[in-house]
């Protein structure tokens, strides 16, 4: 207890989340300070291409074995079904539209690349191991929740645009973030720890850094969708807080099915508390456009990234480690 | 001097929807198309600004000039697109040089 | 086919004043504006060029599709803004799709 | 309330060739202009897109305000300019504010 | 002397300085090679990110003294006092008018960033120690001068539009930059040398590099501003060389005066020498529009900061040195 | 022959090259993936600047021979040389105009920075060593196939636009790359191996992985300019793919001639197979307006440059190793 309240403080008096508070309070305060588009979206390409390698070196090292089937199998179980709890939850307890309730529902389901990013480095830091695998969860975890979004959605009046199904299957499907992080995945891979050793300090060195750099912008961001609250009102705020809870609860019982080592539950506890602001935005525009935008990304970016990156990383981790752990 | 007339037609469109926006107008049988990046707006559907983090609300403009008739045809066209996607379409009149080409 | 008329307005800005204009033009009742980032420039003022160091003196463009009444409440608040400040405003008429939104 | 009409030159050019075009523009005379950065577009010479990588084919879009007999000018200048050049020149009536600035 | 003059020739041949020499090059032959905005405005944040926590860092190693206090105290009494030097020097030997003499003043009693980060490099290269709490200081001296420029500018017939004034204040108090620096220091000095553990390659071993292509920008965007050294005539242009040896100067007292070492007041002097080009042109281009920017940015841009980064730093460090050193 | 093989598989299984083949996947497959333009700009700026900042502190360590006189002399021949062999190719074998074949042979005459840069990180890893100067020479190859190209041109009816000629004149000698890699190179030479010591980790250490993100980039761009390849006919893509080889294979004697290193050898073979993108597209639109950018860019981006990339750089080290080789 007194180990979970120490790697708390030690996550908030981290600089990448200490970068993310200054965006928060540079947004909220006005200040012009701007991070271009251009590194912005730079910066993300980044992340995605250093973790994705990273996963697929440390693969390269100890080999692959079942457990990825078996975590690969737990993700898209769950991207698949968490959906369906979001979706009830919205529809129970705010005044959200059916689309724009089906829509929101399907980030839950599916993860945020930089949850991910910022909890794999918490828990190197703290000590707890993860496998490289859980990087190609990660990347099979974002779209499968899009189908179930669309599908909640389907059952309104208005479904899905017939005329967008082209473009859909190619984002779900062929998304950026996903075959960057597929590929990076593969290539770290196959070039194993020769690969590694040229690209270590590109990867591994200059991590820490651009993700304070990221985080920055995510706050600023963050900041901007702040606004949005007011329009979520009281339930929806409290279901951005809680739903990354019943994501990540419903991971540990998987992860202990298939006999997760505690690392490794924590990770996937993290993908599955966390909410997509990418691909899921990105396909929910395209095939639901009378979803309102500005409910799922204030969820997602202000409430549940927010809430991830300081408190409920820490703590899944702390959960993993006490239900799994030695 | 007098010149061809033309018409212009300007559209703000989402940049998820770009692609089927520009399919759309090369359709009607427009010689050229010109696109550029929006920084920020606010329209009936909300604000939104160019951020790099969150790309799917961002709007692209889509510039076309082309003659009276393969104009109403994309308008036709649009306002059925325009109903269901965030974004305006309008269009004037503009003097050009080489009229063949439009 | 006959379309609604429209007033389209057109305004060069400076960044550092850019918040101020959309104000105004807010305030004027616009349904909704889009703006994009100028590159380079000149004007009365002198040059311009959009370098990333000293931002102070780059240019935004505000387009803003509204009703001619609205069109002459802007031009009369914008008259005064653009005495003092560098930029230029100007319109045009458009025909539009969907002319209750404007 | 009519105010001064004054006509609004656009043209679409490559980067290679936006320094000749501003300067034939500026040789008849506007008193400022306003250049853009595309992202993409079509036309009879074929397809573009901005990536980084090759520039040499990418468009800028050059806005200029000036009165009739400018445009005039710029427009008999400018037709021999694009008939070599890819690109495309048109152009429109706008109702300016302050219009001895033009 | 023999010192100096080696000081000074290594200065001129470290990569940094030929980088902005070969930007200048470029720009004055008219070669197409260019910046993208977006990255240099990437870089430029890098610095500002960089700076900021390097100094909190050593903060947090050395612990907090009434040094930091004094030096403050010192630089907001520069920041505020300088602008009526260079007030009266404007409008007495050249033919600039009042408001663009305003403004102009205001951008010599604020600071360059960059032109302090080159410095630093140099200090710390010629083993000249300074404190990582002049980071602060740099950050506190960024906007005093801009109240001074606009006191200035006042009692001309046309003052600062007070419809502008939100925009303004914000813009002084929270501008991009001081934010940024600010922030980064505070969260150097929260995470300490464990953060910096973290940052290190980023924060220092890019540091040199990113500098180069920044200032490779600078020329670029110094040498195009090089046209406007005609309408500003001379005087102006003699201005803009012996203003910064007067801010300098003007440190030098101040610096003995609170005990200062020889790193630090060679900091304060060069802050002090230095004239802003970021933060004080925006907030000029919303109070003063009437000032002519090509004036003040001229000034900044293509002569004083040029001098600074070649003759100034060096020259600065060699009389701090000799002048408080043992 | 085994070795040449093993070497071949190498290069192919390079983090480097598997990220330019995911861009090549993620454009054929139409996947949202895109690179920024000022991301992929200030990566193209990154790359020349380091190559040319390494070339001349290498330089600055063995000191200068006349072997870079003759190497760039040679260089200069086959620059001028070589664009007329591609357009008697072009005329005789495939269907396209003049002005379009005098623009594409001077592609294949100048050079790709990207291709050397590559090149140049193969051979290292081979053990093959070759010199700074070389970085020389690569700048020194862009220019004159332009000339030749225009002289080609203007033999058709209408020749070279006299009107822009002092726009060509400027593209053709101080385009930003020349300008960059020369300046680069002279101030790495300058600053020596100090200058090196502080910019190792970013000339060096950063080097293989912001290769890699360009060249995922390069592989994006390619994959959109394959649609490129049916214009060009089966003759056209033939030239692509043989002229490259005639370029690397004339560069054959003339580096055994002059008494070049294996490895130089090698160097000189990489440039002279590889057909420029940058410099002489500009050129050419500025110049010969009327010849089609799709054919050029085309062959020299989607056709040429991958074949370098996986067979060419290998096979042409190979080649020069057996020759030359001790
Ligand atoms: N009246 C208008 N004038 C200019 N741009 C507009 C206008 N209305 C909407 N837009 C642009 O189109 C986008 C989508 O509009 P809407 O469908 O009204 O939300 C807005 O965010 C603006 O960028
Ligand atoms: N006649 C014009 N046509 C197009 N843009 C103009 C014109 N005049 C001024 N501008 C733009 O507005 C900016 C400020 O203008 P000015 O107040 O004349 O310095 C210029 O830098 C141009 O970008
Ligand atoms: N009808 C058009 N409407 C809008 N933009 C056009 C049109 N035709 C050409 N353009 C633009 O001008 C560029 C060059 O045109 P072109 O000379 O037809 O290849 C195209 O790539 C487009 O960006
Ligand atoms: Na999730
Ligand atoms: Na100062
Ligand atoms: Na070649």
């Amino acid at each position: 207890m007194i180990d979970a309240i120490a790697l708390a403080l030690a996550n908030l008096t981290s600089p990448a989340v200490l970068f993310f508070a200054l965006g928060i309070f540079a947004g909220i305060v006005r200040s012009d300070l701007t991070i271009p588009q251009a590194i912005a979206k730079g910066l993300a390409l980044y992340l995605m291409l250093a973790i994705g390698f990273k996963g697929g070196a440390a693969v390269a090292e100890v080999g692959l074995s079942t457990d990825l089937a078996l975590a690969a199998l737990a993700g898209v179980v769950l991207s698949f079904s968490l959906p369906l709890v979001a979706f009830a939850l919205l529809r129970a307890f705010t005044k959200v539209d059916r689309a724009t309730a089906a829509a929101s529902a399907a980030h839950y389901g599916s993860i945020s690349v930089v949850t991910f990013v910022a909890g794999s480095e918490f828990l190197t830091l703290s000590g707890l191991v993860w496998s490289g695998h859980m990087v190609a969860v990660l990347a099979i975890m974002e779209t499968p929740a899009i189908l179930t979004g669309l599908w909640l959605a389907g059952r309104a009046s208005k479904g899905p645009d017939p005329e967008a199904r082209p473009e859909l299957v190619r984002e779900v499907l062929l998304n950026g973030s996903v075959v960057l992080l597929i590929g990076a995945f593969l290539i770290g891979w196959a070039s194993g720890p020769a690969g590694m050793a040229r690209l270590d300090l590109f990867v591994n060195g200059l991590f820490q850094g651009l993700l304070c750099l990221f985080l920055l912008d995510m706050g600023l961001v963050a900041a901007r969708r702040l606004g949005g609250a007011r329009k979520l009102g009281l339930s929806g705020v409290i279901f951005g807080l809680v739903m990354p809870l019943i994501g990540a609860a419903a991971a540990l019982p998987v992860a202990w099915l298939i006999g997760m080592s505690p690392g490794d539950a924590a990770a996937l506890m993290i993908l599955s508390g966390s909410a997509s602001y990418i691909a899921v935005p990105a396909a929910m525009r395209i095939a639901l456009p009378e979803a309102d935008p500005s409910v799922y990304l204030t969820l997602s970016l202000a409430i549940t990234f927010p809430f991830n990156l300081t408190i409920g990383i820490p703590l899944y981790a702390s959960v993993a480690q006490a239900v799994l752990g030695g | 001097m007098t010149r061809p007339i033309r018409k212009k037609v300007i559209a703000v469109v989402e940049t998820a929807h770009l692609r089927r926006l520009i399919d759309l107008i090369k359709s009607c049988g427009v010689s050229g198309l010109t696109v550029i990046d929006g920084r920020e707006g606010s329209g009936v559907t909300g604000d939104w600004v160019r951020d790099g983090v969150s790309e799917a609300v961002e709007m692209k403009i889509v510039h076309a000039v082309m003659t009276a008739e393969t104009a109403e045809r994309v308008f036709d066209k649009a306002a059925v697109f325009f109903e269901r996607y965030p974004g305006i379409i309008y269009s004037h009149d503009v003097e050009v040089v080489r009229g063949e080409r439009f």
